[in-house]
């Protein structure tokens, strides 16, 4: 490629460069001397483009970085930490396990079949581009009350969006978790994880190497898609304009099928050195971290790169967010033979630039050089905010108010009337609804699926482990207390994942928040991540990585912090894999961990009551590793029959569902949850104090010698009966019920609801 | 009142991928019909609708359209007859 | 016996199903891409699921034109077995290898679900293993399984006893509950009239193991080996 | 050669069961529309075409439909317009 230098000159008919168009590209005063400094001169508009995008939260974390960076990250199986476009752990014989997590929330919130389908899309491309295979996605959403008909709409489509582009392209998707609060309302919350499986010895980062390497796109071309908005100030918006610029990607899960065979194809080939998605800013970011990773200089043509539409600037070309698409570093003299690779998947791939020595990011559109930037301090010159953070008084109040003096309503006489109630609120309810429309067997590997367990099980073919996979984030806690929520978050993930007979490996996290200039936000962004820090320590989970959403806020309010769990765990023996549901008529129920006064903060609160208030549970990290290891000893050794952790609804709803496996619950219990320090019985059933499994067991000396070992207490609280029903006894008071009636209740709270949503017509 | 057929057209909405339509024309060129240029897949809903008249079927159906039939974001569409059904 | 397992761009399921007939029935298979020519002398060949060309148009609507077809139909031409799953009974029928199509789900969502079939009808090849009317548990996973035909053409399916498949309730009952996706009367799975190509959208490959949930899948490949000769 | 835009419009085959359009019926009415009667949904394709004339044109996207873009056993088709392009 000839790299003729010459000065860097605005094109013909760009804008001139404003202080109004330097607000429109979301810079500040500051940020933009900053950036006259790095220059020594005016930028292009080309360059101011390029920067916006670089300098943007979603690309620089400029409000998070240095709250991120107190996280653990290590573990001696810790291959891959934060930095790559996944995590990698090693899982033992030579395999490892690639994951990460990432949010299409505002997307999501316009176009939601396409703004799902399109974070499904972008969480695969970053798990296939480190040689991996993807094997598992699971997805966390929050959405706004069900009652409400465009959040019905919201659902519909991102469910269908989910499942249209994973079930296309052949990944199960295996687990997940839902919440609904009117929190969400206006800003739903759209979080998809990839899981992908490769050996040990076929990661590859995307890190530019080797002056004179090539430089490729392949993949889908480049269309106008998802540029910036504030770009197109300088024009004017006439009805043509608008109609060139679509504000929402469409995702290709056919062309992404072609792209992951081929990417793992050229990975194992030998025939380039690097591959990376483009995601967010396209082929800007994409190239200028390519630059960064591997300290070296790139240029690039931009008329080089295949376009759908006619007349695209550089500005566009290098900011499209077209989906499918990704850059590769090819070795010289092996385009051919990538290129082979590529053709017989039907992909194309043009050369447009090549790796250099000089220290420069520099973007010519044939001859003219249109962008230059000296080195790679283009992404991390990115100046870094140290945000005010204070907690708002209304959450201090709320927390503050005593949920024990909320009174109880008349229909609370009878128990079970509260029971259901509380399996019929979409959050506890079973979300069949939304996993059957998940292909989540596919791959053939997938042995505990959405629905019969704590968390999902795939097992690694060709061994006898499997990983345990769950996504989780009780957002209520948060809000009412980031820093006991964000412990909370990891401690019930990990949870999930040993009662599954998994041990907890490392997380990803995506963390969603609000407006962190907001100091009541950031407060919240701060406290959650170092109580998430703080558990991930004391349990020996790093995280590998994950990705930051903020702004998810509208002028009523900001959605509940939301510092979303996904945690990988690892079964050494597949015979070990544990579900939820009982198993055998006359075992025993045991519940590890121990009941508390507590009711702060609860799902029966906020469903009986209509309230979000009171103290969040606290969690005691040590116990919780303990409880872990308990789990863990106890169904290695054989004696646990089934596992469920009390979450939303404390021990009653836990109960109820360990009874209610499939539609036709056949087994019932019989327990008494009465607790000698405990004096309310609304706590007893539905409080929801931390660190408490219900176990169901042959072998009650077994189960509680084993926790007695691990300083974990157990009590036998009653037996899996033969009987279709429920009976619990808490204090003073007994719920006695058949199940039939409870399965209704939990079965088809969300069909019911669903039933009217608008019809997806497409 | 009378009864009214009315027909619509919805398209993707240009600039955006077409996926679909990219994969027919690919599979078209493959069996041999070399002069096709390009080819866009959309839906095509005919509905029958109570009305006053021609005028108000198709107001009728324009809201429909906005509210249910057409993804606004996504979708361009546009009534190609209305006859008395 | 050796199995050769056509990928299409889009297909997903041809992995499973590989490893069904080599890890569980110890057969050896081979993957054929779909733009070869040579079956590399396969006794069996599948069409497996997925989404070939992304289900652009119709779901196997562009698959059918793939250059392998052409030996698929010459295949099942000479009576040699030819199965499709899912995509592939999609495919079998847009190629007019077995009569009728399908279409979309009457729920209008995906389904991935735990479903029963009943066998019935004359196909030794596929049933040999089974009992008459014996249910099975297996899993389906599909957006258009709705297997639709002309009143003449069910008719004669039915007479012909080519009707293999029907979903049926947990004890074996033909009911409109138990048809997951509105087929036509519950046609879960089709032979042609020579009894070698059959059609079925539930996933046989899927239901070998009983670490994944079921083995009812297994005495399918097991009556091809008896029949066709290991 | 000039260049057609050829249009067509291919329909589920009458008795079949169209669950599309119930749905879509139901959900008008569920939005208050209660005068739509019926609605059937199909397919709309555009396709660009190099060709002599109209009439040329038409009989290659005709061979298209009964080769590609109609499954003969569940819809039929017309071709609704031909307009140079
Ligand atoms: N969005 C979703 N996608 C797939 N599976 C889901 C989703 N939401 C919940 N599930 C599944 O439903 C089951 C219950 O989930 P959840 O209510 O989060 O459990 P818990 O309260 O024990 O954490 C799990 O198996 C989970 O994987
Ligand atoms: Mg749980």
């Amino acid at each position: 490629m000839s790299t003729t230098i010459s000065a860097v000159q605005p094109r013909p008919g760009d804008p001139a460069i404003t202080p109004e168009l330097v607000a429109e590209h979301g810079l500040t005063p500051f940020e933009y001397e900053k950036l006259l400094g790095l220059l020594g001169r005016e930028p292009t508009f080309t360059e101011l483009g390029i920067v916006s995008a670089l300098w943007s939260e979603h690309c620089s974390y400029k409000h998070s970085r240095p709250v991120l960076k107190t996280l653990p990250t290590e573990a001696p199986y810790v291959l891959q930490g934060p930095g790559e476009n996944a995590g990698v752990i090693s899982v033992g014989d030579g395999w490892a396990v690639a994951f990460k997590i990432e949010s299409h929330n505002h997307p999501s919130a316009v176009e939601p079949y396409q703004g799902a389908a399109t974070g499904v899309g972008g969480i695969l491309r970053d798990v296939f581009t480190m040689g991996a295979r993807p094997i598992a996605m699971l997805n966390s959403l929050r959405f706004g009350s069900l009652d409400t008909p465009r959040v019905r709409w919201l659902m519909a489509g991102v469910v269908k969006g989910i499942g249209d582009y994973g079930n296309c392209i052949g990944v199960p998707t295996v687990a997940g978790d839902v919440m609904f609060d009117p929190a969400y309302e206006g800003n739903p919350l759209v979080n998809a994880m990839c899981v992908g499986l490769m050996r040990e010895d076929e990661l590859i980062t995307a890190k530019a190497e080797g002056v004179g390497n090539p430089i490729l796109v392949v993949g889908a071309r480049t269309g106008r898609d998802g540029i910036h908005g504030a770009s197109f100030a300088s024009e004017d918006l006439s009805e043509e304009n608008e109609a060139k610029r679509p504000r929402v990607q469409v995702g290709d899960p056919f062309t992404e099928k072609l792209l992951l065979e081929a990417s793992l194809e050229l990975i194992r080939s030998g025939h380039i050195v690097a591959i990376q998605d483009m995601g967010a800013a396209g082929l800007t970011s994409s190239s200028a971290e390519m630059a960064e990773r591997g300290d070296v200089g790139v240029v690039i043509d931009v008329t080089k790169v295949p376009v759908r539409e006619e007349g695209m600037t550089p500005y566009e070309i290098l900011l499209s967010e077209s989906q499918e698409r990704m850059l590769v570093v090819a070795r010289r003299g092996h385009e051919e033979q990538a290129a082979a690779i590529l053709r017989k998947w039907d992909l194309q791939a043009e050369v447009i630039g090549e790796v250099i020595a000089e220290p420069v990011y520099r973007v010519v559109e044939g001859d003219r050089v249109v962008a230059e930037f000296p080195g790679s301090r283009l992404v991390t010159e990115c100046p870094q905010y140290f945000p005010e953070a204070r907690e708002s008084d209304v959450i201090v109040a709320l927390r503050a108010r005593d949920p024990h003096a909320v009174a109880e309503r008349d229909e609370e006489a009878d128990p079970v009337w509260t029971l259901t109630q509380l399996l019929s609120s979409p959050t506890i309810a079973n979300k069949r609804w939304i996993y059957r429309q998940y292909d989540s067997q596919v791959r053939t590997s997938t042995v505990v699926g959405p629905g019969a367990a704590d968390a999902a099980v795939v097992r690694l073919r060709g061994t006898n482990k499997a990983l345990a996979l769950k996504t989780d984030c009780n957002s209520r806690y948060v809000y009412l207390d980031p820093r006991m929520g964000g412990r909370i978050a990891v401690a019930e993930a990990a949870r999930n994942v040993a009662c599954t007979g998994g041990r907890p490996m490392a997380i990803t996290n995506c963390l969603n928040f609000g407006n962190p200039k907001k100091p009541d936000v950031f407060f919240q962004f701060r406290e959650a991540v170092f109580g998430m820090g703080e558990a991930c320590r004391a349990l020996g989970t790093p995280v590998t990585g994950g990705n930051v959403s903020l702004y998810n806020e509208n002028p009523l309010g900001a959605v509940f912090p939301t510092p979303t769990v996904g945690m990988v765990g690892l079964i050494e023996n597949i015979d070990h894999v544990t579900r939820s549901s009982f198993r055998t008529a006359g075992d025993s129920i045991i519940l590890l961990g121990e009941s508390t006064d507590e009711l702060g903060a609860s799902e029966y609160l906020s469903r009986v009551h209509n309230l979000t208030i009171g103290a969040v549970p606290s969690v005691d990290l040590d116990h919780e590793k303990r409880l872990v290891d308990a789990l863990l000893a106890a169904i290695a050794a054989g004696v646990v029959h089934s596992a469920h952790d009390t979450s939303e609804g404390g021990v009653a709803v836990a109960l109820a569902e360990c009874c209610m496996g499939d539609r036709d619950a056949t087994l019932g219990a019989t327990v008494d949850v009465s607790e000698a320090l405990v004096s309310s019985d609304r706590a007893l059933l539905w409080g929801e104090a931390q660190g408490r499994v219900l176990v169901s067991t042959a072998d009650v000396e077994g189960v509680l010698g084993i926790a007695r070992a691990h300083g974990i207490a157990a009590r036998t609280i009653g037996l899996v009966t033969a009987e279709s029903r429920l009976v619990i006894r808490a204090g003073a008071r007994t719920l006695d019920t058949p199940l039939a009636p409870l399965a209704d209740a939990y079965f088809d709270a969300i069909p019911a609801l669903m039933q009217r949503a608008a019809m997806a017509t497409t | 009142m009378s009864r009214f057929r009315v027909s619509v057209h919805i398209v993707p909405r240009k600039g955006l991928l077409d996926p679909q339509g990219k994969a027919v024309s690919d599979a078209l060129h493959a069996l041999g019909f070399a002069d096709v240029e390009d080819t866009r897949i959309g839906r095509y809903i005919v509905l029958d609708v109570k009305a006053e008249s021609a005028a108000a079927a198709e107001l009728s159906v324009k809201a429909m359209c906005d509210k249910l039939l057409a993804n606004p974001v996504t979708e361009d569409y546009r009534i190609a007859s209305t006859v008395t059904a | 016996m050796k199995f050769g397992i056509v990928t299409f761009p889009g297909s997903n399921c041809d992995v499973d199903a590989l490893h069904a007939v080599t890890d569980q029935l110890g057969q050896t298979a081979v993957s054929l891409w779909h733009r070869d020519h040579d079956i590399q002398g396969c006794d069996v060949l599948i069409l497996p699921g997925g989404f070939s060309y992304g289900d652009a148009l119709r779901a196997g609507a562009i698959a059918r034109f793939s250059p392998i077809m052409q030996e698929v139909i010459a295949h099942a031409e000479r009576g040699a077995p030819v199965i499709g799953i899912c995509n592939g009974f999609q495919i079998l029928c847009e190629s007019h290898l077995l009569p009728g199509a399908l279409m979309r789900n009457a729920e209008m969502q995906f389904i991935c679900d735990w479903v029963h079939i009943r066998t019935e009808g004359k196909a030794p090849m596929y049933l040999g293993g089974y009992e008459p009317s014996q249910v099975l548990r297996i899993p389906v996973a599909h957006g258009e399984g709705r297997f639709a035909a002309d009143e003449s053409t069910l008719d004669a399916l039915e007479q012909n006893e080519q009707v293999v498949f029907r979903y049926c309730n947990g004890s074996g009952a033909i009911t409109d509950a138990a048809n997951c996706n509105g087929a036509m009367r519950n046609i879960a799975g089709i032979v042609n009239v020579n009894r070698n190509v059959l059609g079925m959208m539930p996933h046989p490959e899927r239901a070998v193991e009983s670490l994944l949930g079921s083995t009812d899948g297994l005495p399918l490949f097991e009556s091809l080996l008896a029949q066709v000769g290991a």
